[in-house]
């Protein structure tokens, strides 16, 4: 059963050096607050999954937190590409990254296989892309009915699922609406899973589009507000865009990077230790 | 994409920037009705001109889920708060890709890339080794199975010769493959690129050879510039449209939508502050340009170089792809 | 792009002699108006697709409609058998009945496999029972992974689906909320695709948990006021339990049956035709 | 089910029936904080007496895709309106059982049948062969697949001896399979049937044989009525308990909630017209015995006969099998 606990404390009993870790969030509700976190307690190689690395996982890169990165699109919507990735690809600075990657229909597809306790999930993808040649975790296997051939991939089940929301009830339920993305997938995949959410209400009163994680699937749900930010929580927040965009001259120089990374690492927020 | 130098100027005086041009070639390519998988930068400018346009009852659906979504403004991202709060339906990125892009629901999916080959694959992911990379891409993204599942695909892209390559470095998104006959071994049911719109004209797969070959271009633009962006030997079909030129109008209505579209002479598009004042505008000057490059016969007075009885190739292609008549069910 | 027609027009159109036809409605929402209109026009040697198959299948099966049943659960829930169905099993009368049988998630998953455009779907599942050894659906493969063997099932791509739902907008976009079943993936997995609403409103305003079937996934769109009852419609009314119990009398006789038949077939309800 | 007949008396002359004394017996197999995964009927009675009782916290879940529901009355049927109103999510039905149960979820499944052999396996299909049967029954449902996966199955039915038979005649539900190992060789996740509760006494599968023998037996029932209503020759556990006849109280407090039930001598179950009274009045007369039924200490009170030195076996295997601590992550 989940508790609601400090960020810090969260993080602290269920991320461990070495783990396999998803910060899920497609374009919407990205948990910054537990990736800056992460950053804080610097935890070291961490394999990094998610379908969209964004400035989250540039971050916690360039801070030399992961040793792997599983992935489909890497890149800084609408405004280019993630150097720190980039560099720790070309260079290995800080430290060198390995990748799996995969398409997002793959990526899905994974975790929906992991969520549902199976260890594959079969698609139609791959097909004639240079990927299979690269990524192991990418096959084939052949219907028994109609003797076609499709694509499989290898189910994804990380020892930890981080998600953002916007609320939860006092027992733990999380609830989250707007664009939707994984999270549900990711959580249930995962061994273990935590939720940050912009806030703690009595009761979750239903909303239409809402995915509910109910309590007992999560190990830990903790108050972030404004967690999800520079990304946007939907009902809460608009997504800061001028972030992304100025994330793009910080991440291009490892000493503006260093600079930005003492003020995440000095400077937790108020609102993470609260309730 | 920053790139905004002038590529076409009217007669007052107004002038259109490369992207424009695309976006606008890339929104004709859109019938009312058609469902279209977007994603950001110029196919969603594209697909919102299209359906606030020529075809409003076009469905837009988004890989972040958002099924129908009728953004009153431009969306900054894919997954833009407004998408959602627009949309018809909200549906989880699983569901998106399995129950409405696999079963080949969707007509017509966008697509661009840093390399596009005479085949019409394309690569997202690497320039030069992937292991050591020159360049590294963002990755695949939905393409690869926006390219498979779609019934057909529009490639929008730049036309220089860096990015328009004999062969990709690497394979992202299928286009025709090895060649003629490809997709259906690898077991691709949508049609692939059908088209590639640039900033200097149109490219389409030979029917014979699916190389792709040039079979428009746009006012102003020579033959021989587009060779010289080509990175494989570019053969030119050989009725060659040239898009004309736009006389200027002060009330059109469009001869495919039949709105009407205004234009006061000399007014200068409204300036105000924001992206959201910015993005207004910008769609003021593309409704203009819509308007106005609409001739009142729609295709066929597409200008033919030189002349063929039997009508604009374009057209004839374009009968052809009609056929497929979209209707939301999948294909088996 | 699916009109509003009615209902008589739209199995008319839609539903043809031996085709698959899929009614789903899992518990709740159950189609019976669009199955009482597919006797009134004496369709037959149809093959009849549905999860649990219950009064509105063992009406169409005694009624002639049904070559073959194609389920998972076969009963009146909380009363007993359905005495129709054991009838047409047991004497062919009025017709044999060819069976299909698969468990619950076995053919959740067909549809899934249907919707998904994939030609079958794999589950943990039918291991060690005895239903593979009667139904062709069910095979196995093998996890290129892992090397374990794991269930699969056949895709189900019905001809036509047919649900019931709470109510649709002038443009044919239809939305139903409540317990939702496998009505999505019914209507995705079929060629044809037909929704009977409580009623069309200028506005389908969000509901929590709804599922809306975009307009252009479905051929038709027709008004039936109750014509999920004696099942029940969430929000309009109630399930009807003294018309299942009394189901049970009518049908342990052909001759009650065949009385209830003529009533069915001679009365068709006031609203399936306006509008 | 509507054998009624009375089986036990208490000392005010209330009589429990057949399925009520199931119902108990089911409810007190559940603890707070599980999860279950809830058929209609005598399951669905035993969840919610358990919810509203001793186990506050337990998460009912029905295969319609209601998660978490907290039902104020009884539902009539696996899809009641009340089962998705009180609910704290609905999803759909392939999501329940992808999501929710294939992976490992749920601690518990109750299961029935007409047909349970002395290996624990069930069926719902057909007695007599499959091509030409006897008796056509419904099928699988969601049988099969709770018997595959959820943690422990409890199987709640009459014992009579047409039901509990050698053999089954057809394999719905997996129980032991063909003996010891065979759910591991099968891929079967969950530990399958540990109880077997009837309305004579308790059935559970010899560890090492995995064949079901007699571990309890309700008060006044002899071990000759459960052995000639069993198809194959009934063992008999060495410590075999007999539930104590209960006491009858004013007030109680329940030792596992620690609420108190409040029975008052003398006093009729409240009458009122229409099934929901009728099912507030049976809630009522189930929580008087659930409150009567329960000795101080709990499960310990149970009378061992003969005496056990190391306690009730009984509760020796509730140990063993709280080692699997529910905590609603899947297994791999």
């Amino acid at each position: 059963m989940p508790k609601i606990v400090s960020l810090p404390q969260a993080v602290s009993d269920l991320v461990r050096d070495g783990d396999t870790v998803a910060l899920e969030g497609f374009t919407h509700l990205i948990p910054f607050a537990a990736g800056h976190e992460i950053i804080r307690q610097r935890r070291r190689d961490l394999t990094l999954v998610r379908m969209t690395p964004d400035l989250v996982y540039d971050q916690m890169i360039g801070a030399g937190c992961a040793r792997k990165l599983v992935f489909s699109w890497g890149g800084n919507p609408g405004v280019g590409s993630l150097h720190r990735m980039r560099d720790a690809i070309a260079t290995g600075w800080p430290v060198p990254l390995e990748l799996e990657e995969h398409s997002h229909a793959g990526m899905a597809n994974r975790y929906v296989a992991g969520a549902s306790g199976l260890p594959f999930a079969v698609l139609r993808g791959y097909a004639g892309t240079d990927l299979p040649a690269h990524t192991d975790t990418i096959s084939t296997v052949v219907c028994p009915f109609t003797g076609e051939r499709l694509a499989a991939v290898a189910a994804l089940n990380p020892d930890v699922a981080i998600v953002h929301a916007q609320r939860a009830d006092r027992d733990g339920n999380v609830q989250l609406w707007g664009i939707t993305g994984v999270q549900k997938e990711a959580v249930l995949a995962a061994d273990r899973a935590l939720a940050t959410v912009e806030e703690v209400v009595d009761e979750l009163t239903p909303v239409p589009g809402a995915v509910v994680l109910p309590r007992w699937v999560l190990n830990a749900v903790a108050v972030a507000p404004r967690g999800a930010a520079p990304s946007y929580a939907h009902g809460y927040y608009d997504r800061d865009n001028a972030a992304y965009r100025a994330w793009d001259a910080i991440s291009r120089d490892r000493e503006k990077f260093a600079a930005w990374l003492r003020t995440i690492e000095e400077n937790a927020p108020e609102g993470i230790v609260s309730e | 994409m920053t790139e905004t130098q002038p590529l076409v100027a009217d007669s007052s005086g107004a002038t259109w920037t490369a992207d424009e041009m695309m976006s606008i070639a890339a929104a004709r390519e859109l019938r009312d009705g058609q469902a279209c998988f977007v994603g950001i930068g110029l196919p969603s400018t594209a697909a919102n001109l299209a359906r606030r346009l020529h075809a409003p009852g076009l469905v837009l659906i988004y890989e972040s889920g958002t099924l129908d979504t009728r953004p009153a403004e431009l969306p900054l991202s894919i997954g833009d708060g407004v998408l959602a709060e627009t949309a018809l339906s909200v549906v989880g990125v699983p569901e998106v890709f399995n129950y409405w892009l696999q079963p080949g629901r969707i007509d017509v999916g966008f697509l661009s890339g840093a390399q596009l080959d005479r085949l019409g694959n394309i690569n997202t992911t690497v320039i030069g080794e992937y292991d050591e990379p020159d360049v590294r891409l963002p990755g695949s993204g939905g393409a690869p199975e926006i390219a498979a599942s779609c019934r057909q695909v529009i490639v929008v892209m730049r036309h220089r010769a860096r990015a328009f390559v004999d062969q990709v470095d690497f394979v992202t998104s299928v286009g025709q493959g090895t060649g003629p006959g490809d997709r259906e071994r690898l077991g691709l049911r949508g049609a692939g690129p059908v088209r590639v719109i640039t900033d200097l004209g149109v490219l389409e797969p030979d029917p014979e050879t699916a190389e792709l070959v040039l079979t428009a271009l746009h006012p102003g633009v020579t033959v021989e510039q587009a060779r010289a962006e080509t990175g494989w030997d570019l053969e030119i079909v050989e009725e060659l449209l040239v898009r004309p030129r736009r006389p200027r109008v002060s009330w059109r209505r469009c001869a495919r939508c039949g709105r009407w579209a205004r234009e006061r002479p000399g007014r200068a598009p409204p300036r105000r502050r924001g992206p959201a004042g910015r993005a207004r505008a910008r769609a003021l000057r593309l409704a203009r340009l819509h308007a106005g490059d609409v001739a009142p016969a729609g295709r066929a007075a597409d200008r033919a170089v030189p002349g063929d009885p039997r009508g604009p190739p374009r057209a004839r292609r374009l009968a052809g792809a009609a056929r497929a008549v979209p209707d939301g069910r999948p294909r088996r």
